[in-house]
């Protein structure tokens, strides 16, 4: 086998200095029971061209050539070539956790500085060194409320992408961290402030939104935080899409912001693997779950990182640790901080003015379901089937219908479009979207741009 | 002696903020071929930031010039040795990386129609079949993002299967030597922990084990081979035990690199597991992750799995099936660390049947070859047979003041990755070595002699190992400084001797 | 003071011949899926060899450690400034290293139909394009592999132009200040060599040059702005000159990095000349090579640029044009070294005009900035204006006894890779430092404190100087005892310190 | 420019440091009439992503997704991945020539390396450190032939690739050094010793033949050695199909070997950029052009290789030099050397019995126009534009017709089957071969295995 570096002269040589006869002599002590009398079944080892041609013709069994609108939490954006060409360097790419600070100043310099661009892209103070994805970065930021606040009931909007609320209600089910939706404003698609308060209460420790919404519509985080906190509760503010913080106002009246990173240069891969982030105020530092990078010295003086505050963690505190996390998603966090150099302060902003510009031309004369101000998304009102089934023989790949996840919003899709989206594609989805014929002609509602 | 390394300039490099100037730029868009928009008009100024303050500003060969210098400050498996116990540091594939990037597979989107998503239900489907013939289970969820999560995952499972028998019960029974993620995982899943004494041995102790199962304890989630490298060898008296009290195992997967293609924790009373394929199944650890934490099940507990799951259709495309009433719900979005997934797949495809068994059979022959070398030179607490680990103390070398954290920084000089340092806490001072397969014997030779010429240092002059490293651009790091005070992020004016 | 590097460990590593043992494997091979055949049948015994004697036999994680180790004892431009005057070593994007990989172009035979082939050929039709509207030219051939094959291919055009007057004449005219593939190449010609002295001001003497143009010399190889980095002011009044005797004049265009955008030679005069895409246009040197030589002539030359040519078909796709009957033929097998084409086409492309013009600009900033921080420390012997490089004169450090030589390896001290050293040959002990424009001030004003500095320790330590390097694995290196009795192969037994 | 690392500030401060307006102002010297007064006439700078899809899309303008049973000089071989992993690495991608030896160790030990297998692998005792390509090479050798002789005529065989030998004529025709073809045998497709015979003389510096010659056929390199060194002159070997070497005994008996590396891990790229190599006799080692590596040892005795016999080089010896090569090709030689490392000496052999097979497997039962034994290529008589027509139906592209080099072979074609060769694609082609009618039926010479 190509990956086992020994001869079997080697081989004989080691066992001669243990004294053995065979290695198996080593599995000789295993109970009879245990061990596995035949060889797996499984076919013998491939070459490397095989490997490359398995995987190819998969990938040719997918949508390789194919235009998609699709966002809803995974965006198309492009990948800067810079992004592979650094994580692809053995030094990143196979090293362990930076515990041995001497030899992973490489890494721990560019998680310091992951954190330092994420506060200043979400206006908080602290940043985590990542978590598994978005979805799961805000069931610990609720955790991280009810430590904080000595609470325990959870509200989250509806307008939190429906995964990251499914998994919040998996994580919270044996913690004893009761947890609510709560609605919003119909024409708008903005969360409902009044539902928000009819519901909220002193029981209550963090409020879940997302800014921009799933629906694309960007909320109004100061209300939110005013009312979270007129009760004692915390505002978590969660994100899907990470380059709308090139051009929206910072979530900086959250007290925790939970997100995830996606949009930064990590390809959709199908669902993962990507990076989730939770930064919070500094006053929350010691409740934060997940790896902490922080600036010291060597002994000569030399400026130094290396991971700190571990006493928050599973290795120290077992039991008692604020989260079980151990391994995160380093490297792809690398990809985010190579993305974040490469388009820096300008071209994050230049990035997200055209993904404004290409939905808004997008959206431009089609019948949309909200009326609130969008991102990069929006809802349509259409025949998602019958419309997505037209955009395929163009091989585009339309919107998500919301049925699925919404049943009042069943004649609706979210629409997508980014930097990547050609006017061309951009028109050919405008003439296909006009084709298809609404359903049961109810006034529309929200209206047209 | 040092053999294996030679000093040599590395190149400094500030932090990226502070080698910004404003109109520096690194990317360019394509022209926008839309008419722009005006955000204030359509998302209301007070929606729109003014700047992003203090965000670097640089330029493409700032960049590559930035993270190659930093790269070169990291050792790496690339470079040597990575012998870290139980993190199974092995060779991690090249080609994994490329098939990773497979268009159709790195650019595929979690929603993208099922009948245009078939490579890649397959890919999973397929890679979940061998994980079940590898641990002898019944079902695979590649739901999970690394081993804790898989631990959480899992007990998730158990706990829903009592519940659905009636009670799930109070307590999980830990062995003392298990890892941290253990007892946090037993928390995240509302269960009290109880904590197991290992015997004499290192192992479970049937008769400690026996006091503590009662109608209350869920199950044990128990380590085997455990952290200390030995295979457990009640392992069915112990599933059986806990089986006759309704309770269930778990086994943290995180050592199977012993096992596969020998035994198969399936053969032997486990109820559920976890893999990490970022040990065993060589996906690279890239500085801390990503990982992915697969659960695999006996039948019992199939009903119970994180929804979405595989289904094949009546005509036979593959198919997400949401319908999974008794399910535990999601643990993540989507399907899981598919990129990770894609890369365990290629390793088990490259090695085979014959080759996996034959990467276990080199695993445990290195590490039984360093504990032979090394056990003249360092205190070896439990003689009982080591598998893919051995963990030795240093109660030997603390009489002259030098501790396992000692050896391990003066260790970097020899220019090896130090062991992994004080787990299990069952071993006083633990220096727990775990070399992997993939290590040539010349490797481990120069190895044991940096270990045996640090052993005798110890004797002649203790000092040049307290104060060690010697040879590394960073000295040793003050962490307790930067718990104190924590600096977490960089704000203008501040330092900048890099 | 050092400023840019701290020493830290690096990996030793022996030859790959060193690491091997029998029966190591490093690759597999699909499972045949027809007949063997026996090779001694099927060859005959006497021509099938029984072994490859001695040959390597490592597996590929062995492989893979032994090039990343040996490429950390490397210095790059990954790294920082480059300054080695004449050569460019400039930031070369990784973009372009992708583009390269392109499946249709990589896998590209040269032999497949032109049909199948349109996509490439349009590639280096444009990229003539490009390069004849950059340099002033009628057209341009990619067939010459380096700039030294370009040389060689322009002379034999010149050649060809003369002889098809009746005579092709004796003698190249080249200024002995020129690069030595100039005189090199000339001999490959069949021309005799005369060498023209530089003025005072280190430029070509219009004086000098009228003594010597008759009707035995052939034509002028001139470098503008030639190897001190100035430009040749007279370079109309000597292009008239030359061809009022019926000669020509080569231009080596090494140095078009000063003038893409500014300037061209097909506007003064210039009848034939060679661009070395490796540096004008950034494609990697990858230790040095792989390069590429375009020539681009004016009109009267066309007819004889080697076959096959691009041509445009009454269907309006590309076709390989073999029919020309007057062409010196072919320099090379196929059509050019095409993946270095695409490289520098990526980058015109990347660039654009208006790119290219200031790429040249800021070029020529930095050399100037340099040569204005380090005048008043080193002797500049030419004085005229520089443009994308400055050449300077060990003479003052000579009266301590340290040459450019010495200090170039001081540099290395100090985290720099050095200058070009001795050439050109008209300045004594010559330092000659082309930043390039893709250097950050910071890089530079580094660069020039660490000259500054050691300027400094030859007048109070020459001796630090001249045993540098200090700081590198391996320091200063015999290379009297390695042309002595050369060792240019491994052989069993032989010594393995690495 | 994002490859310009200045800001205006910076650029406005390093003018002032030179007291300038303007970096324009660094140009006013220039003679006016040699100044360009316009923008150059190319359109403005794309970003990375339009780059991209430019490229993309010529790689769809040609042969992508076909199948190909061409060689003749280009080899479609697998590419190990290891062989970009390590020529990706900056440190060896972005580094110039190793003339400064205490920062070029890498470089340099590998170039050390490289030398020695290509010893190992041709049987000479010293090679250099690679020349542009095979084609380039072959000149090369001849004029170093004529050093080493002190004569200037050179004969080289027929059977040496058609586009080497219109090389080597370019090259030859001004240094005084005419160069005569010498043919191959009829039926068998061998080089034609009584023809080599009678136009050697001692006038003859270098005989020059390839094996596996153009023709896919093995030489006798003995017999032709013989003869050579009977009339006092060189004996080159040249080869295209450097797989050929891991099985084919090594052509000890030639003086100087120059080939070509493109089978070792260098993708076709229409042509280039390839490695060229000369090895030969100890005795010659200081005629040999190109750059040369050497085992030395730095100032505390540690072994270290630098760039060697530099008195041969035009940087030293100008008009006298060996060669005016310069730059050469190292990073493709580099290519090679790891595609050597991870095939080893078994994998070297297995390999070339795989092309065996696969070359052999597909000549069965076709007619053949030549006897002699073949390695991987072989020549078929057919209706080549009928076949190749057929085969492209199939996304196959078949052999090369060489009617266009050897008018005598009008009715014939080049076919190549490598260890890429699938058995379904050989199968095909056979089909397809067979179903094409030959040409006016001659009794098929040499006839079919
Ligand atoms: C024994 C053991 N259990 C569990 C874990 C946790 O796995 P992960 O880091 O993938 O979450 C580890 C990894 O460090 C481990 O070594
Ligand atoms: C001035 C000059 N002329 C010619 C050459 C030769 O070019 P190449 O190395 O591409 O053959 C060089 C490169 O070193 C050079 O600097």
């Amino acid at each position: 086998m190509r990956y086992l570096p020994k001869s079997e002269t080697e081989r004989r040589e080691m066992l001669d200095t243990l004294g053995l006869d065979s290695i198996e002599d080593l599995f000789s002590h295993l109970p009879e029971e245990a061990r596995l009398k035949r060889p797996l079944n499984i076919a013998p080892g491939k070459s490397e061209y095989e490997i490359v041609e398995y995987f190819r013709a998969r990938g040719e069994e997918t949508a390789a050539s194919y235009t998609s609108f699709l966002g809803a939490g995974v965006y198309n954006h492009y990948r800067p070539v810079l992004v592979d060409t650094v994580v692809s360097r053995g030094e990143f790419l196979t090293s362990y956790t930076p515990y041995q600070a001497e030899i992973a100043q490489g890494t721990l310099t560019t998680i310091f500085e992951f954190q330092s661009m994420l506060c200043q892209l979400t206006g908080m103070d602290v940043a985590n060194a990542s978590m598994y994805d978005g979805s799961s970065a805000v069931p610990e930021a609720a955790m991280m409320a009810v430590r904080v606040t000595h609470r325990n009931r959870v509200l989250v909007a509806k307008t939190v992408h429906p995964e990251y609320r499914e998994v919040l209600r998996t994580y919270s089910q044996h913690q004893g961290m009761p947890v609510d939706d709560f609605g919003y404003v119909d024409g708008a698609g903005s969360l409902d402030l009044a539902d928000l308060e009819s519901k909220i209460g002193n029981d209550v420790a963090a409020v879940i939104i997302q800014s921009p919404n799933f629906f694309g519509i960007v909320e109004d985080v100061k209300a939110a935080a005013e009312l979270a906190h007129k009760h004692g509760a915390l505002l978590v503010v969660a994100f899907t899409e990470a380059v709308s913080l090139g051009l929206l106002s910072p979530p900086k009246e959250a007290d925790i912001v939970a997100g995830e990173l996606q949009s930064f240069a990590i390809s959709p891969s199908y669902g993962g693997p990507y990076a989730g982030i939770i930064a919070t105020k500094e006053a929350y530092i010691r409740q934060l779950p997940g790896r902490i990078v922080g600036e010291t010295k060597d002994t000569h003086g030399n400026r130094a990182f290396c991971l700190t505050l571990a006493t928050r963690e599973q290795h120290i505190r077992r039991e008692k640790a604020t989260s079980n996390i151990c391994t995160n998603q380093a490297l792809i966090a690398l990809m985010a901080t190579v993305f974040m150099s490469v388009y820096g302060k300008e071209g994050l902003r230049e990035l997200a003015e055209q993904n404004l510009a290409k939905a808004h031309y997008l959206a431009e004369g089609l019948d949309l379901q909200f009326s609130a101000p969008f991102f990069n998304e929006f809802v349509l009102r259409t025949e998602p089937e019958a419309l997505n089934a037209e955009l395929l023989k163009h091989k585009i790949i339309g919107g998500l219908p919301l049925g699925r996840f919404y049943p009042e919003l069943e004649g609706c899709m979210l629409v997508c479009a980014t930097e990547m989206s050609k006017r061309a594609h951009l028109d050919q989805f405008k003439k296909c979207a006009e084709s298809v014929v609404q359903p049961a002609l109810v006034a529309p509602r929200g209206g047209s741009l | 002696m040092i053999r294996k390394t030679r000093p040599h300039i590395t190149q400094n490099e500030p932090l990226l903020f502070e080698i910004s100037s404003p109109g520096k730029k690194g990317y360019q868009l394509p022209e926008l071929d839309v008419p722009p928009i005006d955000a204030k008009k359509a998302l209301g100024s007070q929606n729109v930031r003014d700047e992003i303050e203090n965000f670097p500003e640089v330029s493409e060969v700032e960049v590559i010039r930035h993270f190659t210098r930093l790269s070169t400050w990291n050792y790496a498996i690339d470079l040597g040795l990575y012998p870290l116990g139980s993190c199974t540091m092995k060779y991690n594939p090249r080609i994994n990386e490329v098939v990773a990037r497979t268009e159709g597979l790195a650019w595929a989107h979690p929603y993208q129609p099922e009948a245009l998503s078939q490579g890649a239900m397959e890919i999973l489907a397929t890679l979940e079949d061998l994980l079940a013939e590898i641990t002898g289970m019944d079902a695979v969820t590649l739901q999970p993002a690394a081993g804790a999560h898989g631990e959480m995952t899992g007990i998730f499972l158990m706990r829903a299967l009592l519940q659905s028998q009636g009670n799930p019960r109070k307590k999980l029974l830990i062995p003392d030597s298990a890892h941290g993620t253990n007892p946090a995982t037993a928390t995240m899943a509302g269960y009290a922990v109880q904590n197991i004494k290992s015997n004499e041995r290192g192992l479970v102790d049937l008769h400690e084990l026996e006091k503590f199962v009662d109608e209350d304890v869920a199950g044990l989630m128990i380590t085997n081979p455990n952290t200390i490298g030995v295979f457990e060898e009640n392992i069915t008296k112990i599933t059986d035990l806990m089986h006759s009290k309704g309770a269930l195992v778990y086994m943290d997967g995180a050592n199977m690199n012993a096992l596969v293609g020998m035994a198969r924790p399936g053969d032997f009373g486990i109820d559920v597991m976890h893999l990490n394929l970022h040990k065993t199944f060589s996906t690279p650890h890239g500085g801390g992750g990503p990982g992915a934490g697969p659960i695999a099940v006996k039948k019992a507990l199939e009903p119970f799995l994180p929804t979405p799951r595989l289904r094949r259709s009546k005509d036979d495309q593959w198919t997400w099936d949401y319908n999974r009433p008794q399910s535990v719900g999601r643990v993540r979005a989507f399907y899981g660390n598919f990129g990770v997934l894609v890369r365990a797949l290629a390793y088990t495809l490259a090695h085979g049947g014959d080759g996996l068994r034959r990467a276990t059979l080199d695993a445990v022959l290195n590490a039984n070859y360093i504990r032979k070398q090394l056990e003249p030179y360092f205190d070896l607490p439990y003689t009982a047979p080591s598998m893919h680990e051995c963990v030795f103390s240093d109660t030997r070398q603390v009489k002259k003041g030098v501790r396992t954290g000692d050896i391990a920084k003066r260790l970097i000089d020899y220019g090896f990755h130090p062991y992994t340092v004080s787990f299990p806490l069952i071993v006083p001072g633990a220096l727990m070595i775990e070399p992997t397969e993939t290590e040539s014997k010349s490797e481990l030779d120069l190895f044991c002699d940096a270990l045996i010429s640090i052993a005798k240092e110890i004797e002649e002059d203790p000092q040049m190992v307290l104060k060690a490293p010697h040879l590394t651009r960073t000295s040793r790091v003050d962490e307790t400084a930067a718990a104190r005070k924590p600096v977490v992020r960089w704000k203008p004016g501040q330092s900048s001797s890099s």
